[in-house]
């Protein structure tokens, strides 16, 4: 019951629960990749929480052995923000699926990434609904025909990168899980970011969608060449924008450093005066006639 | 109408032309007379352009409402004197700005006391600014009532002093110009008079929505995450002044929906947290507080409640959000509504929902209202040594009872709850249902157990939070039940109708939900008929409580986006009996 | 168990194995042969690797529940066995899938016909694909009850023509080899068989979510805008297939919010417009559901309940979204639920719910559940010209009486409503409260005829949708009132009860809220006790029922994530007698 | 109660009901110049609603003759969208402010722009929430002393324009109540434009916002150079990040032409056979065992 002392292995950081993910399944990769971040990084499964929304790739906390929580669907970045903030001293890590973090809970993505929010991102992109079983998702082609868009769907996906990137986010990347390695280094990366860090990860769902299949991929998936400067925004804009031509560019787009979240609170705790133990008597003597 | 050395006097005009401060103000200098005060505000729901009124009660007694009607009404411009005029009964006051004011014309009302005082003019021609009209207003209305002069002026000196002595002295001119006024043209009649009080140490004066801030703090909550709403966002204002010297933190969350999530995170990690917002956002909470039943971890949502549904009537009072607290959420939702009756008790009931959170793990609801945290009241200052402060169940890594079960079917329903950092305490928070260890878990057996277990959890509540009191009466055929802001009204409804001969009891809960039914089936007993006034369209907790107890009460529900009046209470009292 | 000339089958095994296609294939082989079918599945709540269900009662009557238990259980694997060994009893026909398949070892069971088929294997290694196994089975099950064969191979060219005639083959093949080995590995000695009936012309088979859909089509709904969500999803499948065919327009919306905002704009826009969901999805619409009554625009939400609260069990059956659906919003708001018992109200009652909503103009909430949702069943074609449709009370620009007043108060309380594009017509519909003209106003006496307006329009409604049945009986002391898909359970745990001596009457109400009071008190005034079996766990009904009338009802709930068997009722019937 | 004939003045479009802002709120310019545009482009208050949140902006609607909503905080552009596609005949014009559209309306605006829905939005940004009397809202700068900061917004804002054209809006203007010729003019090509418009208009709120003045714009306010290409998504990108600069970019950013939601829906209500009186027995008969 003792904090763990022995260098844990990647395995020895996975759950009695068994994924629950249909074979073939690209989050299976995800959570390699992943585990092996943890390993190298020396994570420590006490301090350490990883939160979801809803989702087959939410799921994920499950197989982990750390703190966790399972939230609800497109809620996982304010619930992993109020843990944060309530706990810097924790890592927190969140997951979730296209639909849970650019549809339902699109609306929340601006304002965690905005405010530079000590927290990591991953996010693993099928371009599908696959808990419900096959749905257009906002990062679904147009005309991608589902089962609520059987005539093909009307709408143009979204560029969950280069959102990132206008959001304001300080550590964007992109990863593959066919290609593990790159998955582990930019997670490793992520994790040690101070600040927001987004990883987008192309995860296949081989049991709903029949386009964006790992096949599909095998030509798409382009390494970020080597020298591009990821302290360039407007660069890192252009990779990202290429979306629109199918490709799927993968590696480190952005990163810089700026005051976090956490640090510009702990300003306003210092000009506010802020101690532990602080005498409530102060205040309350101010409300005297 | 109050009664013996009470006093009620109002203030009305156009927002926007200084009644909400010269109100602050009176109030203050009250107080520091040794006086008791509880004010009543009603603003327009638009910023500019509307009708405001700031209403004060004074007495040497404990002020219990805002009462019934006023005895003295000032008035800035003719919609106030129209929206107040049908109000007026014999013996009233009328101060009026006139002329050269809105008013076009001189007032002489039978059996009212209208007495003419050009605040406009006097504050435009001899002070050279137009907004020093309430200040005109004030000087008026101490002279004429014998608010200490002496009293206001300390006042202004506290609250201007930092702006230079030049803004102190312009008020003070008014202040003087307005007295003067009285001195040389009015020839008082009315029999209205303040005596001042014994100045007394340990009193404060504070807002309803203030005193939940302040007892969130005494509660030792340190993180707070809202969403600016009227009438709710001054306890935002308070704790964001506040938070942070206890090095807590306040988050301005992007909407209700992510202000609840930060607060369960935050809770999960083992803070004492809190929200706080209106009909709307809670409306827009439920998926969360429904999840936060499921997670169990302990949160508190602060409902000011005003006028519904939707946007419907923003700055106007409604205890209308009871059927949403108790009976929202989809599925079957344990969790606990609690509802203050006056600012005193929005400072300890906040107290008290941090300790029903923390001890049962449920998700708490403070149902306050839009006059309850615009009212600002003389009450006796806290003293934080006398807080008694509930603990979560805590987790203990040495039980060594093998692996931890977050879930445990434990004899009390209440499971102890690791937070991260805890060696041995891993476990996944989850709002599927799921097995004592978490794990997701579907079979009957277990979503019986556990659905079981979230409620059975709350079966002693009423133990453990005997808010509830009873004023008997032998003899009497009624028993009144009032709930939330309605109960200071109820309390001198009863006297009222005693003073007036009646036999009548009551009940005051401040546990709404789940209804303390054994106060209710006791007090129901002994009473034949019960009545519960509130205020809103359907009588929500009448419906409750009748679904709940075999209790068959009469409802009498008001729904016009204002309190009750004592009055009103008492003679619906009559009229049951 | 089934009585005579009813049987009831179930297949289980792992999710994904094909129970799901082999379940809809015999029970839609049965039908052509003239049976009429009901069919109950459960799913994991994972995509893989969870336990699925697929159960088909067969019969020449109407069915109208599920039954209670099984006649044969067909397993696939081991868990299926164990899962539902427990509920095997005397006669219980088991056809399981050995050797060579999940399960280890030969059943040999006290009192249970036990055939053993080793389905996988067949699959396997005679027909070379494992994917057949489902059809090996079918095979089996059909020579053994006598399920047409001829319909079986029907059905399955029907469904798999257009894939080719080898996929036909296989499926043929399969079928055979399984028919096969009963012939000659198998001595029948159950007694169990299903004679085929008159094949019928106008008899469709459809799930309950589709005929939502349906019936949402027959009320002319020209706008559906949904977020995807387990169990209701299919509705939505059904919309985005159909609405283009008649211009109308499927929106998949960001979320439940924005899908309902989608369909009250549309709705203001003057079309027919609806939503689906599941718990949570109602439980964000909780603000915009407020407006839509505040307002005053007509919507459907149809809620296809699931285990709650929270995410809760998201594949399986409750009936406890009701207080939510009645008493949630912030504020008093006005609204109507509306419950189907089985498929067919699916279609009937939705045409019903755009009926009630265009009448009053107020949302109207659809309560359907997992398991009704998910079920198909054999039911009489809809005959399009017989439905009757209502349309709202339209503003009539030659009306002629000056300004138009959106709001207007009328003695029915409801207010002819216009769209844009009509001259003179012009207003802003709003979520603030409104005069007449629907411009802002918050004094008491606008509030409270408005407020008395928004409920007062739907005093009638209980005789415009009189859709409660009496199922009466003289001398019974017991009354029976169910809701929702609890009615078919309760229709036949009544006519058990009768059959085996009992005198038991029953109600069965379509509309939930506002609670039909005529029709309650009529029902309850014969009647000494009211029995209200429902599946969640606070007894949702009968709490309202108790606190909107005199009935003090005995509430049997059950929340397990399972429907009731007709037995339960009935032998709580007689508890309660 | 016939449609009006005779051409309407910007003033005939003016309701009954007086403006409830402030003496001297920005929202008046506004206001006056939208209805200067109505009067240019001959709208037909009968054919055209005008559909809102909640702020002071928000009250707008109320102002003029058109139909019109006032919807939830946050709604208005769902609300609208609903209302656009059952009657793509209309002119839906949404309104509302800063803190509606992009605080707690945020998670909207991604899909209705990146499904070019047929709408122009016009949102007032004050760079503070009016309505509730001056708290920080998403456009408020970092720093920002309001009444839940008092020791300064730890937040940096959103970026409205960035954001619009990340999420690939099709028409994004910018104007300054101030100056009414431009806001009318861009206000009149965002109606004009088929698909998504939006239109960002400075409106100071000289009762709670102290910072972000009128005098304070005065310097700030920079037309967009001549020439300046409309249809360049990089040009248009980086004059909307000058907003980090301080300066507020007044002019059309960014316009091109592609389908709009309208225009696809129609598609597939003709890959579906789409008919007024389709016969629904041949729906029925599908279900026929
Ligand atoms: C409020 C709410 N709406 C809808 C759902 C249903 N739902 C569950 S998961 C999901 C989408 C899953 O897609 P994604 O986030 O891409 O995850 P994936 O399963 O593809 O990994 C939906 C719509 C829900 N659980 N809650
Ligand atoms: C669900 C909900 N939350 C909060 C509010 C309170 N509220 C009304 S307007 C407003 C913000 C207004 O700011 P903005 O949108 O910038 O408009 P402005 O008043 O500045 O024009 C808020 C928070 C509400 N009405 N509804
Ligand atoms: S449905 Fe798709 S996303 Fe979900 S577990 Fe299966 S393969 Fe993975
Ligand atoms: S508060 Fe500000 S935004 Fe609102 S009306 Fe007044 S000046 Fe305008
Ligand atoms: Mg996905
Ligand atoms: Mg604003």
């Amino acid at each position: 019951m003792a904090t763990e002392t022995i260098p844990m292995k990647a395995k020895d950081y996975k759950s009695t629960i068994p994924p629950t993910w249909c074979p073939g399944c690209g989050d299976y990769g995800v959570l390699n990749a992943v585990l092996k971040a943890f390993a190298d990084l020396k994570i420590d499964i006490n301090n350490t929480a990883l939160v979801s929304g809803i989702g087959c790739s939410s799921r994920f906390p499950y197989f982990v052995k750390t703190y966790g929580m399972h939230t609800a669907h497109g809620r996982v970045l304010p619930v992993a923000t109020g843990l944060k903030l309530a706990r810097p001293d924790l890592e927190v890590i969140a997951f979730g699926g296209d639909g849970d973090g650019f549809s339902i809970g699109g609306g929340h993505v601006p304002h965690v990434v905005r405010k530079n929010t000590d927290l990591t991102y991953i996010l693993m992109d099928n371009s599908i609904y696959g808990l419900t079983k096959g749905q257009c998702s906002p990062t679904s082609e147009q005309g991608m025909v589902t089962s609520t868009t059987p005539y093909g769907s009307p709408d143009n996906p979204v560029n969950p990168l280069a959102f990132c990137l206008t959001y304001g986010a300080t550590y964007v990347a992109q990863g593959y899980s066919s290609k593990p390695k790159v998955v582990q280094e930019l997670v490793t990366e992520a994790i040690k970011h101070r600040g927001f860090s987004f990883v987008n990860i192309i995860s296949p769902c081989p049991t709903f969608n029949k386009i964006n299949t790992f096949e599909s991929y095998k030509d798409k998936v382009e390494p970020i060449p080597e020298d591009h400067d990821t302290t360039d925004l407007n660069a890192a804009l252009a990779i990202a924008l290429k979306a629109k031509e199918g490709k799927v560019p993968a590696g480190l787009l952005y990163q810089v450093k700026t005051p976090t979240l956490v640090d510009r609170l702990n300003e306003i705790r210092q000009k506010a005066g802020g101690s532990d133990d602080y005498d409530i008597n102060r205040i309350i003597d101010a409300y005297r006639a | 109408m109050a009664g013996a050395n009470d006093l009620i006097i109002r203030i009305g005009g156009e927002g926007g032309e200084g009644i909400i401060s010269a109100g602050d103000m009176i109030a203050q200098a009250a107080v520091r007379s040794g006086l008791e005060i509880l004010t009543f505000k009603t603003f327009p729901a638009e910023i500019r352009g509307g009708y405001a009124m700031y209403q004060i009660r004074f007495s040497h007694e404990k002020i219990l409402s805002e009462g019934s009607g006023f005895d003295v009404m000032c008035c800035f411009n003719q919609e106030a004197l129209d929206v107040n005029g049908k109000s007026f009964t014999d013996g009233t006051v009328l101060i009026y700005d006139y002329p050269g004011g809105d008013i076009a014309e001189e007032q002489d009302i039978p059996g009212v006391y209208c007495y003419a005082v050009p605040m406009s003019k006097i504050a435009k021609e001899d002070l050279g600014t137009y907004r020093s009209k309430n200040m005109v207003a004030l000087g008026a209305i101490s002279e004429l009532f014998s608010i200490s002069m002496d009293s206001l002026r300390a006042t202004i000196e506290s609250k201007f002093g930092k702006k230079g002595a030049d803004v102190v002295e312009i008020n003070f001119k008014a202040l003087d110009a307005g007295k003067n006024h009285i001195r040389e043209n009015i020839d008082k009649k009315d029999p209205f008079k303040m005596d001042p009080g014994k100045p007394q140490e340990d009193v404060i004066v504070i807002s309803g929505n203030e005193a939940v801030g302040l007892g969130a703090l005494l509660a030792k909550c340190r993180f707070f995450s809202a969403y600016p709403i009227t009438p709710a966002t001054e306890i935002a204002n308070f704790l964001s002044r506040h938070i942070p010297k206890f090095n807590g933190t306040l988050v301005q969350a992007e909407d209700e929906i992510a202000s609840l999530a930060n607060v369960i995170g935050a809770s999960y990690g083992g803070a004492k947290s809190m929200t706080a917002t209106s009909g709307p956002g809670v409306s827009l909470m439920q998926e969360l507080i429904g999840m936060a039943t499921m997670m169990e971890v302990p949160v508190v949502i602060a409902d000011v409640q005003r006028g519904g549904p939707s946007t419907g009537l923003p700055t106007k009072h409604e205890q209308s959000d009871l059927f949403l607290a108790a009976h929202g959420c989809h599925g079957d939702g344990s969790k606990v509504v609690i509802s203050p009756e006056g600012v005193e008790d929005c400072i300890y009931l906040t107290v008290e929902a941090f300790n029903v959170a923390e001890k049962y793990q449920v998700p708490v609801l403070l149902l306050s209202d839009g006059s309850l945290g615009f009212r600002t009241s003389s009450i006796k200052k806290p003293d934080p040594s006398k807080i008694n402060i509930v603990e979560r169940d805590k987790y203990d890594p040495a039980s060594g009872d093998g692996g931890y079960k977050r879930y445990k079917l434990t004899e009390s329903g209440v499971s102890p709850m690791s937070a991260p950092g805890q060696p041995g305490g891993n476990y996944i928070s989850t709002g599927l249902e799921h097995a004592e260890s978490s794990a997701p878990n579907y079979t009957p057996e277990n979503h019986v157990a556990m659905l079981d277990k979230r409620f059975h959890k709350l079966d002693n509540i009423e133990d453990f939070f005997p808010a509830t009191e009873f004023d008997e009466e032998e003899g009497a055929t009624v028993g009144v039940i009032a709930w939330g802001s309605t109960i200071g009204t109820a309390r001198e409804a009863v006297k009222i109708a005693r003073a007036e001969g009646s036999k009548v009891a009551a009940l005051y809960p401040k546990l709404v939900w789940p209804v303390p039914k054994k106060a209710l089936e006791r007090f129901s007993s002994k009473y034949e008929k019960i009545l519960i006034p509130e205020i809103n369209k359907q009588g929500q907790l009448a419906k409750i409580i009748a679904s709940e107890t075999d209790i068959k009460p009469i409802s009498y529900t008001i729904y016009g986006g204002l309190p009750f009046t004592p009055r009103m209470i008492a003679d619906k009292i009559k009229e049951v009996i």
